[in-house]
């Protein structure tokens, strides 16, 4: 089978923010993204999921390269400063070039 | 003195469970489910008790409330700011949340009356949803300023009105109006007949919630443990006094009083991560959550009420 | 005219919430406790009430249930594949959905037949059991034809048979007849006296689908709205005058017509899902769960309740 | 002969659906929710009792327990690893488990109890809790020895005294006896009213949990089930005889009787495994949840009730 | 520490082929998997984790790079025309090889 | 924009172990951790989250390739033996170097 090298962006940030971090992703041109609710600690105290609103959730989102770095700077500049936000980037092998 | 209703009893629990770190965490569906019932329930008994009465919120009581909610926030903004010295938005979020009401606050206080047998405007679970957003818009114009492009404000309203408190309570009071008190007989069971089961284990959730909370209550502890309790005590004070104003009964002069001295820690928080980023959300909702709301629900509902007899003699 | 119970405005709250996007969300954890005590209600009311009158389903009885679960998709399929131009899949899943049937409509119907106090047979909620499969199974062999060895049939019969409204329903109707009017008292408090009040939180969540299924009404709008509308008035019809041939009660009748009306929205789709993965799954959900369900609880039960005295009378 | 109660046709049709691996998932938030409300059910019903009645527990009786619950674990070890030739962490963590108890059949009982009018110390379900700790302390010791330096004893002391179970049943309690008949009585239609549907659903889920568990009974299946079988029979026996010896009631006798058949399923695994990570934690819960809670609230309980009449003659 | 390279197989898929697709791997030989519950959107539109039916799952398999190729194949082959799905490939450093 | 690679340590275990693992991941120095839940199959059978207290978790921690052999080593040198457990490592690219 062909495989096809794209990267992954995945970003873990609070709950409160997925709508308008969806809003974002789409306007970039993100074309699909996938979603689990999560908790846990970083710089910004813990983040336990008891209550929905205190959680966080895990984005993931498959695209080209340049696409991927569009979306760490413009997701970094808009949200970074102010929101418990963690983001990185992995290389990942698909199957369809077409779709990502 | 105090207010020791077996609910108040499942709140000191919660938060004795939260503080020990015992494995009592429930799940957030739980939280979901109860506060789903018990935001139904306040609308419906509302509503049917509106259909039984005479319907409308006088125009004077309207605006009255709104002057309250655009308000109150003013005072708490300068004392947060001036006092206690902290950052703009800071203190604009601080506005925001002790201008709005706290539902939760709201639920033990009309159990409290039922118990005690005091009555109250029957609208009473309007004035809540009418208090709850003005003081949110407030706060981030505190924040912002008037002349700031930066806020969606449309968005923001949309999200405000369309909140989950709203439009389960708004919709229980429309189904209970509709359906009157014969309409709902079939489903009081659940609504009625359960709730203050359900407000106890609402109440043990919220006792959990506030000491994990209460965890954040390290810098500026001796200004947020001060600040949260004698800025509820004003705003009963503003409460009480308008509620007299507008010619309210002593159960609604005390209903006034305690909404206009609880805190939000739903409507508030989440708007003001939206629209004020830069404000620290953990202290106002240590604040509302792990100060006040506690200290109204266990000391401050038997305050309010004899201060809205107190006020009622005028 | 249309069925205003105040369960049905809770259908209305919560499809209002999913329309305006309000911050409403429900998690799938709720769905799953309301939905499995509706159905076990459903099971032990049933069972309860056959352990009072006499037991057992009629031979004649169970045969006209079974020709009416695997006839119905036959017309839905040819209207669905010539009127409507769909892909044989699709003409077939829509067959399999709309010949099974609905146990929320179910429950909306018995709630408003015990509010009207008309009885009808006991063993009713055996109906809905024995009328969830066949349509299925139908669905699935107008998909692939007769001689395809490409179904698992097996998995499929066990997937279906153990399915979980099938497994709540008739283990409730077992322990219900087991245990009787009187063993079951202790649990009645629970399942029967807040039945109407789940079922009212249940249609909340309906309400709250079936809004952002709409979402998936682009294409085929207008054939999907006149078919889920048409659709159940034609089922009505068949159901109403096969009741009446095996000699139903009036109430009889309107359960069998509203059944026979209703169109899966859980059975079903799971089941395509795996046995006709081709067949496009929002268009049959769509169709069943926005436009077939509101408009059978709303308008359709008063209608066919109608019909049904009409047919009896013949 | 049987406990045919509905509530346990409920777990019956768990186990049906979980052995037959039907579609009948319940997400953990319901099971957290269901055993939520009944752990502070039985808390509050014996607050306030002991709030009518006289309060405390007699030091003669507090001995007893503290003997029952870090003697009886000593035979049971014995026999797991003698006659069983278990690995001694193993044995130890089955001593653990039968020497401590289980409130989900201490519930059965006294749901069962109360249906049949017989009436036990009101202060049962504090036994609950002194019996709980002490035998999971001793499984930890046997498996280590006294001189054991690896254990952290007072990490897992805090853990145990803070589990779930303890603080909602303790907690219960507490507010049932604060409170008192009258104070509880707003909260009653949800924690009594609803006390044994709530019991059918646990019930339900347990038996599904209880069928899973079923699959790890591959290796040493003969001794379990007969050690699941017999163990309890020689603990009611123990348990019947200290509870004669301390002068209780016939109920009380029932009562002790079955905790001290009682198999732990929650406390004790969770402990043992922090503890003694090293014993297979699916050996002990599956001797326990899998055969001696069925067999003891089927069999068990009516057997353990002849037991008692039969001891308390002496 | 000696590592071992393997790889990780990822698909997001509707939650309802949660059954068929277990039964899949364990024919083609995968020894382990973790799943979580996720939702998301991708060319199939929009699929939320309210109604648990309507959710996705996000299911890895670490194995040998051979069976991660005959998993990514098979599958392809038997869901990926019909149903909601995403596959991907990652090389992951395992501590024992004798479990992967 | 400048990335930096850094090491991501992924653990799927037993819930039970969620304490105990936190606290050993502070002590060696991790600064934030991020959970989800999890079920899965393995060596050690079948671990549904049906009951919370027999579901998984999949804790993941970003942190410098030393740092990430250290969590490596402790953890299997102190949970391996008696859980149900995985571990697996990763390269990310992350925007910010001073965060992990
Ligand atoms: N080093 C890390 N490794 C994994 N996850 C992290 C790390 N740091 C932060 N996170 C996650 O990202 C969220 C936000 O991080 P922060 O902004 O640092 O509070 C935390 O709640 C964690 O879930
Ligand atoms: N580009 C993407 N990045 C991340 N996840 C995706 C992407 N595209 C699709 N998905 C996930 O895979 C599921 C099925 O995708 P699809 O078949 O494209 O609808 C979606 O519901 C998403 O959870
Ligand atoms: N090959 C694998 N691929 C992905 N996850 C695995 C694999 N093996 C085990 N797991 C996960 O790790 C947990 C513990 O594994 P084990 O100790 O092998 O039982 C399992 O319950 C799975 O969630
Ligand atoms: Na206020
Ligand atoms: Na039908
Ligand atoms: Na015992």
């Amino acid at each position: 089978m062909q495989h096809y090298t794209r990267r992954m962006v995945t970003i873990v940030t609070e709950a409160a923010l997925e709508r308008a971090l969806i809003l974002e992703l789409e306007a970039i041109g993100a074309r699909g993204f996938t979603i689990t609710d999560a908790r846990g600690k970083g710089s910004r105290g813990t983040r336990q999921s008891d209550w929905a609103q205190e959680g966080n959730i895990r984005v993931e989102v498959i695209c080209d390269p340049a696409l991927a770095e569009s979306i760490a700077e413009r997701v970094r500049a808009k949200f970074y400063d102010h929101y418990a936000m963690i983001l990185f980037l992995q290389d990942v092998s698909v199957l369809r070039s077409d779709k990502f | 003195m105090l207010n020791l209703d077996p609910v108040i009893l499942f709140f000191l629990l919660g938060a004795f469970a939260g503080l020990a770190k015992a494995e009592l965490r429930l799940p957030a569906a739980i939280y979901d489910f109860v506060s789903t019932l018990l935001l139904l329930a306040i609308g419906l008994k509302g509503g049917v008790e509106l259909a039984r009465a005479e319907a409308g919120l006088p125009a004077i009581e309207l605006l009255a409330l709104l002057a309250l909610g655009f308000g109150l926030p003013i005072p708490v903004f300068l004392v947060a700011k001036f006092l206690g010295r902290l950052p703009r938005a800071d203190a604009a979020s601080l506005a925001a949340h002790y201008g709005s009401v706290s539902v939760g606050t709201f639920a033990v206080l009309i159990g409290h009356l039922a118990t005690q047998g005091i009555a109250y405007e029957v609208r009473a679970p309007v004035w809540v949803v009418v208090l709850e957003v003005p003081a949110i818009l407030a706060g981030v114009l505190l924040a912002r300023g008037i002349s700031s492009g930066s806020v969606e404000w449309k968005s923001l309203l949309r999200e405000l009105l369309l909140g989950r408190s709203i439009v389960l309570m708004l919709g229980g009071l429309a189904i209970g109006w509709i359906s009157g008190p014969e309409g709902t007989a079939p489903i009081q069971p659940l609504f009625f007949g359960l709730f203050k089961g359900i407000l106890a284990l609402f109440l043990l959730e919220m006792g959990l919630i506030a000491a994990t909370q209460l965890g954040s209550l390290k810098r500026n502890a001796v200004f947020l443990v001060a600040f949260g309790v004698l800025m509820p005590l004003f705003g009963a004070l503003v409460g009480a006094v308008l509620g007299r104003a507008i010619d309210l009964s002593v159960g609604g002069i005390t209903v006034l009083a305690t909404l206009a001295a609880s805190a939000s820690y739903i409507a508030a928080p989440t708007a003001m991560r939206t629209a004020v980023p830069e404000a620290n959300p953990a202290l106002s909702l240590t604040a509302s959550l792990a100060i006040t709301f506690p200290f109204n629900i266990i000391i401050g509902i038997p305050l309010y009420q004899r201060l809205a007899t107190l006020v009622a003699g005028f």
